[in-house]
């Protein structure tokens, strides 16, 4: 087995590993946690007596201990099956495969947002270091950056919707409007612009921060002196010398936030009434809908563990001395 | 004669308020023939580096301001060039070489790509470029170019990077070399070996070469002419083959006295009956290894045996990597070994645990080798001598009349007790380690590259405290270096290491005066400047 | 250190954020003497507009109560959360990274994965859910948070340790035969406070953002009036009343804002080399 | 989709779980449903019955037989006809298998048969009054029994593709985004429906909602959907008009319950001095935004049997300490007599504010109050449990006080573990016996009789504390007609809503 083969392998099991673990983890705390479902679901009913209360017991395995739940969820998991939610009357897999991609629209547009804007402000900011332009570009970033996200959302509804009537403010698409083809793109698109912004200016803001920093840090380094020696334009010197390298640490930082991006999506999708899996997550949470919680909380760790991975391999792609155990 | 190459007139470059002295350099005055080799020496901070950057145009403008001279190269003002101007200048008609090899490459981009980009930026055809790279590899000596023109910097080792400089530094022939202390980094038979690269290079394409190095044996091997500085100022100007032999100003008389030699008198050696005793010592570095990986080996030390007595100084000496650090931690027990015994006064130390090991603690010392990093920047000075004592059970007042004495024997005043170790300069804080270590009152020394971060003349002293201590305290020293000329000064008996493995060991005058070894022999002959210290001018260059 | 401090405090970064959290930390403490009734209470009409009573600088919601002295109130818990959980975070993080830097090894192996675990947790998520499964309370909120934001102090103490482990100073230490214990907390820990610190104070800031947006989505203290849930009792009236969710918003910028520039004037003097590196 | 089709975007939410009406009676499930299953009758707002899958219907003397005249065209949304057995199926077998409130009702049926294909007579052991209201929708939804009969009603693969006999079939379902619903051609009443389809849109912001509304994107929003504070200007933009009619068989009255067992609750005059301290109309206009107004007691002013005659307890913040001060109860020097716990209502915004209200208002007589947070299961787990001192609360009446009043008052209803029974463990035997004789007798005079009693003597004793009778709102579209036509309002088939 190749070297870099064999690191992806152990990667991957040790991925398994972490997900498995997550699991269980997540099985137990919401388990452990106050509060019957099957009163609620009760209560919901109108009225309620002992026969009807343990009957969705019995229904849903609530009767059988701890361990077995657990057994029975894991085995589950193992088939593919991410459990069935008695709320919703409706398999989880099949909740979270509806709003999924609402999400990864709405995570990867904001992702891609804040990585290009932030690594251009980023590495303007870094070539006029110490000028105004820098000064503007190091204090919009910092202000970003201490913003709450779902305060930001709030304003520009406020702002883009309310007053200036420019775009919507919630939802995927325009209600009943019944879109086809590319109207039905752009209607999209529209209703996207405010919260994938919303949601991206934040990473904008950390990307921005982060370009400029280790650009600072690798201008001053010995191969950038060399560059210079060479004779090299400023051009090729940021771009294939300085840049080049400042990327590393963003490429591992992105990954790290992959997963940090779903907790902002439920902020996102509260705002501005994203259909996603934050969304749902969150009611879950209110519902004490246990098999949807856990089924959103494997998935965004596998999201989280998969946007690893991927950066991993980029990573080894773009820095030659990853994955070369000489 | 004509105009020289190079000219330097009264440059005088500003540090920025904070600095410990006004000027980094001042009314700096050089010039530098076609075909000449002129070395900068001087101690660390003396500004040989500044000269050199703002001859390149490469000074951190931010920080540092040039406030007078002119620097003139082939009839161009280069103060006087914009930006663009310069960048025409470097690469093309001067190249330049720095000190370290590691960093100096840009890690993700192949060093072909890198040697081409000289010539991209100065507009040779884009078909010319890969032949003429591959060449240049060749030239400076490298094996199978076309493979290497593909590898990353990574892959290289040090002299190997070097030399990839060196090439790039040569791809458009300029007429002009810098070379900033370029083997500073390097093992001594790497060193000699890029030493001969440039100086061959040098005399086949008449180059002019600004040479800067702290290396008296380096200037003897290869300067025309030498430029001796001190504070930022230059002291003294001259032919190498004056400036070496009778030198004029004190201050090069100083630093060229600090120059260790060989040793010529055999020691006296030790009669007593040793108090360490290695056998068969093995080490083993496992790294890697994970769940599909098997953990890859690396015998640092195998087989190593020696003894050292009381009173005596054992040499432990071998290029990088060769097992020296491995073996001195191995007998402090900061390591773990992997076979073989190490013995203390007849007890077995590397099983020793508890009471027993702290009373090792007690007996065995050690001296760090970078006086920065050696003592705790948190502590002040007496705090750090003082721990050893106070966890050996030393109550609190012994443990200071020890420490105050001991600041005095190393030559310090007991007043640098209260004060934090950034307020002493390197060799002072080397003596601080060696107070450290004897608080404890040891019977054996380790000292780990002890002196190889200091500047010469302080290295002299450092030694000479050692070599005063030994005999005052009647210590058993295991002396590591990788500096021949050092180990040959204080050394009683000698230990060359290879690849972990002993090759060669004795008395010092014998190991090096008639090496037996094949590698002991290269290792010698790869010290520069020897013919100087044997006093055959004739081998210095016209 | 003095001379640290000094630099730290002509740092034009350092004394724009100390002015403003100074303000909000003496909002804080007076709170109950400037605004002696409680927050809760209805003070005037409810959806009183700012500017309008001069009684009410920031006007009221919509059960009538006063703006201004919410804020004033709600920098308590903001405060309280943000320091006490940032508190629990360093403490777990360093001792992780602590025992896993110093060790290495198996121990370093172990603690790791387990760090690495609790990173691959999308961390918002997991806080809302420990905070709704302990029902929420600022202690809940401080645990969740604390909980959640430890790995980075792990990671950072870890490769601290991990590299000062084989600094001279501490092999010195090992050798004169000075205690595990002794080396760790006398030798290492002081070492990597700077770091620590600096990192501690960009946490507090996070921990106030995430206090903030737990309370948005409704699961703050029920007994506590807070920034972020001035703001989500807003959401709902932004149209008729956007002055109530802007205040409480504009405030939680600013005190982010100023441990964000304490925290990097922090960086900047006590690690000048390290302060470049930004987060994470 | 053509663009001229008779459309209707009507809000949902919360998303309902299940369109399967027969399992689960959400609101919001019967909103959607509520179009695609019928029952046999329908009511006006005063709750006259009127025909729904029954065309006709007779009551014997003596109160004891019930014949219903089933229409004859209705068919299954899968083409099978609708008839007795249908009926006699879904009431014997599958409500009293699956619907606890139903079953309330179907358990006073001594036999239930299909007389013939389209004749169903339902003969009970003893009067029970209230019978004819065990009609609606959401009590007895006709459920097709050659779909269900003989298998697991939970797991019925029918569950997901709901059929019933309504104006309206599922068309698409797309989860988290909208619910659109399409006329059924074979609907058994002539020309109807007038709509070609109704899109339930999924909102679950409540400020989107608001926006929806405002912004024509949708012409319906009901209960809670807008934000109370909302519904006055939305109500005033012209395109939209605010309906209060349709709720009156839910006729909720906001109220706080209060744990008897505990001290101080357990004494009356506590209770007393609570309902004193708390401003009715401020709570009415603060909370509600002038939706609803003071309640006097357990019986809703929507309600039959409502009597206005009872002890009325006026915001006198004085009689409240004096009653405490009887206690013995003192302030503290922070002016605090006592601490209580108040369980917060976890649906949504308006609860929370409510819960606020209290705390501020009981403050001033110095009852400190803590709230208690809660999720829903909590909050359901506690308040089944009788772990809470002071909770609010909102249940529907059904129209009819033995069918949605007693439940929560008779001490034969005490049972720990269930949810919106005699939670607060208010134990009288006089009301038992009251409430008894107004469920069993024939006359409404007798009924009226009974209840007037048992109203005075439970706001004497206030095991709650009755604030608010909320007015439920409708904003809907000045472009439809016929939409709330009945005691049930968006609830209701749609089989006669039309545009104008
Ligand atoms: N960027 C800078 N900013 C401020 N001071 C500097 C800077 N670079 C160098 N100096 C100072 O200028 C003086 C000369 O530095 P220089 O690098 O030329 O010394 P050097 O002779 O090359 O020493 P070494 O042998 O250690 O390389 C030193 O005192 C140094 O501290
Ligand atoms: N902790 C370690 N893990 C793995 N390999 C190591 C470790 N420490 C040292 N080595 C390797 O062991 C070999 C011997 O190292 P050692 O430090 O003893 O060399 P040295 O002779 O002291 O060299 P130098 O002169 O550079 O200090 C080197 O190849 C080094 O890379
Ligand atoms: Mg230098
Ligand atoms: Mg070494
Ligand atoms: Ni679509």
């Amino acid at each position: 087995m190749s070297s870099p083969l064999r690191a992806v392998l152990s990667r991957l099991v040790k991925s398994v590993a972490v997900v498995l673990a997550i699991v269980l983890l997540n099985f137990l705390l919401i388990r452990l946690a106050p509060g019957d479902p099957a009163s609620v679901m009760a209560g919901q009913a109108g009225a309620a007596d002992q026969q009807f209360m343990d009957q969705l017991r019995e229904q849903f395995g609530l009767d059988k201990s701890i361990y077995e739940q657990a057994w029975i969820y894991l085995k589950g998991i193992a088939q593919g099956d991410l459990g069935f939610s008695y709320r919703q009357n409706t398999a989880v897999w099949q909740l979270i495969a509806e709003r999924l991609p609402a999400t990864l629209l709405l995570t990867v547009s904001a992702f891609i947002f804040a990585l290009i804007a932030g690594v251009v402000m980023g590495a303007i900011a870094a070539m006029n270091a110490g000028r105004s332009l820098d000064f503007i570009i190091s204090v919009v970033s910092l202000v970003f950056y201490a913003t709450p996200l779902f305060w930001i959302g709030l304003m520009s509804i406020l702002l883009f919707s309310v007053y200036l009537g420019w775009l919507p403010a919630f939802g995927m698409m325009t209600v009943g409007a019944g879109y086809t083809g590319w109207d039905h793109v752009l209607d999209v698109a529209r209703h996207l612009v405010l919260p994938a912004t919303t949601l991206g200016l934040f990473y904008m803001a950390v990307y921005a921060r982060m370009t400029r920093a280790s650009m600072l840090e690798v201008r001053d380094m010995d191969f950038v002196r060399t560059a210079r020696a060479k004779g090299l334009k400023s051009g090729p010197i940021v771009r294939r010398h300085i840049l080049r390298n400042a990327i590393l640490p963003i490429i591992t930082l992105a990954g790290i936030q992959a997963g940090q991006l779903v907790g902002g999506a439920i902020l996102t999708e509260t705002v501005f009434g994203w259909p996603g899996i934050g969304r749902l997550a969150f009611d879950a949470l209110l519902q004490r809908d246990y098999q949807v919680l856990l089924g959103v909380f494997l998935i965004t760790s596998v999201m989280v563990v998969i946007f690893n991975i991927i950066t991993d391999l980029i990573y080894r792609v773009v820095d030659p001395r990853m994955g070369a155990s000489a | 004669m004509s105009d020289p190459l190079l000219k330097i007139e009264k440059l005088t470059v500003a540090l920025p308020s904070a600095g410990d002295r006004v000027n980094a350099v001042s009314d700096v005055s050089l010039t530098l023939d076609k075909g000449e080799i002129l070395c900068i020496v001087g101690e660390s901070g003396s500004g040989k580096s500044i000269t050199a950057s703002t001859v390149m145009g490469l000074l951190p403008s931010d920080q540092l301001k040039i406030t007078g001279g002119s620097v003139t190269f082939d009839g161009i003002d280069l103060l006087a060039l914009d930006e663009n101007g310069m960048r025409k200048v470097r690469g093309a008609r001067i190249g330049m070489i720095f000190q370290e090899p590691m960093t100096s490459l840009n890690p993700v981009m192949k060093i072909g790509r890198q040697i081409e980009e000289v010539m991209e930026a100065h507009g040779i055809a884009r078909e010319k470029r890969q032949a003429r790279a591959i060449e240049l590899l060749q030239a400076v000596g490298l094996p199978e170019p076309e493979a290497i023109a593909e590898r990353y910097p990574f892959r290289l080792s040090g002299g190997q990077r070097q030399r990839v400089m060196i090439a790039m530094a040569l791809a458009l022939e300029p007429d002009m070399l810098i070379a900033d202390e370029p083997t500073t980094a390097l093992d001594v038979t790497t060193q000699a070996q890029i030493l001969k690269l440039i100086r061959d290079l040098q005399r086949e394409r008449g180059m002019g070469v600004l040479f800067i190095t702290h290396d008296f044996g380096v200037v003897a091997d290869i300067a025309d002419r030498v430029a001796v500085m001190q504070k930022g100022v230059v002291v003294e100007v001259g032919p190498a083959s004056e400036v070496l032999v009778s030198p004029g100003h004190p201050y090069t008389k100083s630093l060229i006295d600090a120059v260790p030699g060989f040793r010529e008198q055999a020691s006296a050696g030790s009669t007593e009956a040793p108090v360490l005793k290695v056998s068969g010592l093995r080490k083993v570095y496992r790294t890697g290894g994970g769940l599909f990986a098997v953990p890859k080996e690396f015998v640092a030390v195998n087989d190593v045996s020696f003894s050292i007595a009381r009173g005596e100084t054992l040499g432990l000496v071998g290029e990088s990597g060769s097992g020296k650090s491995t073996i001195g931690q191995c007998v402090m027990r900061i390591n773990g070994i992997d076979g073989g015994k190490v013995e203390f006064n007849g007890s077995d130390i590397v099983n020793a645990s508890g009471a027993a090991l702290k009373a090792y603690r007690a007996q065995a010392q050690m001296v760090f080798q970078d006086p920065f990093a050696s003592l705790n920047p948190r502590h002040k000075v007496g705090r750090s001598i003082m721990a050893g004592p106070l966890a050996h059970g030393v109550d609190t007042a012994t443990a200071r009349s020890r420490m105050e004495q001991l600041l005095k024997r190393v030559g310090l005043d007991a007043s640098a007790a209260d004060r934090y170790p950034h307020e002493f300069s390197g060799g002072q804080r080397q003596r601080i380690g060696i107070a450290r270590a004897l608080a404890v009152e040891p019977d054996l020394l380790v000292a780990d590259e002890a002196v190889s971060a200091l500047d010469v003349s302080v290295q002299a002293q450092v030694l000479d405290l050692l070599r005063e201590i030994r005999d005052e305290f009647h210590l058993a020293m295991l002396f590591i270096t990788h500096d021949l000329r050092v180990a040959s000064q204080i050394c009683d008996r000698v230990i060359v290491l290879h690849r972990g493995r002993i090759v060669e060991e004795g008395e010092v005058t014998n190991v090096f005066g008639d090496p037996q070894d094949s590698y002991t022999r290269n290792l010698l002959a790869a010290v520069p400047g020897q013919k100087w210290h044997r006093g055959e001018q004739q081998a210095l260059p016209a | 250190m003095n001379a640290s401090l000094r630099r730290f405090l002509t740092n034009p970064k350092a004394v724009v954020g100390l002015v403003i959290l100074m303000l909000v930390v003496l909002a804080a403490i007076f709170a109950p003497v400037i605004f002696p009734r409680n927050p809760w209470q209805m003070a005037s009409r409810p959806f009183l507009p700012p500017f309008q009573d001069a009684k009410f600088w920031l006007g009221t919601d919509m059960l009538g109560r006063d703006i201004l002295a919410g804020l004033a109130y709600g920098a308590q818990i903001s405060l309280i959360v943000g320091v006490a959980s940032t508190v629990v975070a360093v403490v777990v993080g360093v001792l992780f990274g602590a025992m896993a830097g110093y060790y290495g090894g198996f121990v370093d192996d172990a603690l790791m994965r387990v760090t690495e675990f609790f990173q691959t947790i999308p961390t918002f998520v997991f806080a809302l859910l420990l905070v709704a499964i302990l029902s929420p309370s600022v202690m809940s909120i401080i645990i969740a948070i604390g909980v959640v934001s430890w790995p980075p102090v792990a990671r950072l103490v870890r490769s601290e340790f991990a590299s000062l482990r084989s600094r001279d100073f501490v092999k010195a230490a090992v050798v004169l035969g000075q205690s595990n214990r002794q080396i760790i907390f006398s030798q290492i820990l002081p070492n990597t406070m700077s770091p620590v610190i600096a990192m501690a104070s960009l946490m507090v800031a996070s921990a106030i953002l995430t206090e903030a947006a737990i309370s948005f989505l409704g699961l703050g203290d029920p007994n506590m009036m807070s920034w972020g849930y001035m703001v989500g009792a807003a959401r709902t009236v932004i149209r008729q009343a956007w002055w109530m969710s802007f205040f409480p918003g504009i405030v939680i910028l600013l005190v982010v804002l100023a441990l964000n520039l304490v925290g990097e004037a922090l960086n900047d003097v006590l690690n000048p080399r390290l302060a470049r590196k930004g987060r994470q | 989709q053509s663009n001229n089709a008779a459309r209707m975007n009507v809000i949902a939410f919360p998303e309902p779980p299940t369109l399967f009406i027969g399992l689960d009676q959400n609101g919001s499930t019967q909103t959607v449903s509520g179009k695609i299953y019928e029952s046999l009758l329908s009511y006006d707002f005063d709750f006259t019955p009127k025909p729904g899958l029954a065309e006709s219907w007779d009551v014997s003397e003596d109160g004891l037989t019930y014949t219903f005249h089933l229409v004859k065209t209705a068919k299954w949304h899968d083409g099978e006809p609708f008839t007795a057995d249908d009926v006699v199926f879904t009431t014997k077998e599958f409500l009293m298998e699956v619907h606890p409130r139903a079953r309330g009702i179907f358990q006073n049926c001594e036999t239930i048969e299909a007389v013939d294909e389209h004749t169903v007579r339902f003969t009970l052991k003893q009067p029970f009054a209230p019978f004819l209201m065990g009609f609606e929708m959401s009590t007895a939804p006709m459920i097709p029994a050659h779909l269900y009969r003989g298998t697991d009603f939970r797991t019925n693969p029918n569950n997901n593709k709901p059929i019933g006999t309504g104006p309206f079939k599922l068309a698409e379902w797309n989860r988290g985004s909208y619910i659109r619903l399409e006329k059924n051609p074979d609907y058994h009443g002539e020309g109807e429906p007038h709509l070609d389809e109704i899109i339930f849109q999924i909102l679950p912001d409540a400020g989107a909602r608001a926006v929806a509304i405002e912004q024509g994107q949708v012409q319906q929003a009901q209960f809670f959907d807008i934000e109370m504070f909302d519904i006055q200007r939305l109500s005033e933009l012209g395109n939209i008009q605010l309906i209060t009619k349709g709720y009156e068989f839910y006729a909720p009255v906001a109220r706080i319950e209060f744990n008897t067992r505990v001290e101080p609750f357990n004494d009356k005059r506590f209770r007393q001095a609570i309902c004193h301290a708390l401003d009715k109309q401020l709570f009415a206009d603060a909370i509600f935004f002038g939706l609803g107004k003071p309640a006097t007691g357990p019986i809703s002013n929507r309600t039959r049997f409502y009597d206005a005659d009872v002890k009325p307890y006026d915001y006198d913040l004085e009689k409240a300490a004096a009653l405490l001060d009887e206690m013995g109860l003192k302030p503290d020097a922070n002016g605090v007599r006592r601490t209580v716990k108040f369980l917060r209502l976890p649906w949504g915004e308006t609860w929370a504010r409510f819960a606020e209200l209290v705390q501020q208002q009981l403050a001033l007589i110095g009852i400190k109050v803590e709230i208690e947070p809660a999720d829903p299961a909590s909050w359901t787990s506690k308040y089944a449990n009788w772990e809470f001192e002071m909770t609010s609360n909102y249940p529907y009446q059904f129209g009819d006080p033995a069918l949605g009043v007693s439940r929560f008052f008779v001490s034969s209803n005490i049972r720990k573990g269930v949810a919106y029974s005699n939670c607060t463990g208010y134990e009288n035997p006089e009301v038992d016996a009251l409430f008894e004789k107004g469920a069993t007798a024939t006359s409404d005079a007798d009924r009226q009789a009974a209840y007037s009693a048992a109203q005075k003597i439970l706001v004497e004793d206030v095991p709650m504390a009755w604030l608010v009778e909320v007015d439920f709102p409708t904003l809907l579209d000045k472009g439809y007609e016929d939409v709330v036509v009945s005691a049930i309002g968006v609830n209701e088939t749609y089989r006669k809503a039309r545009k104008a």
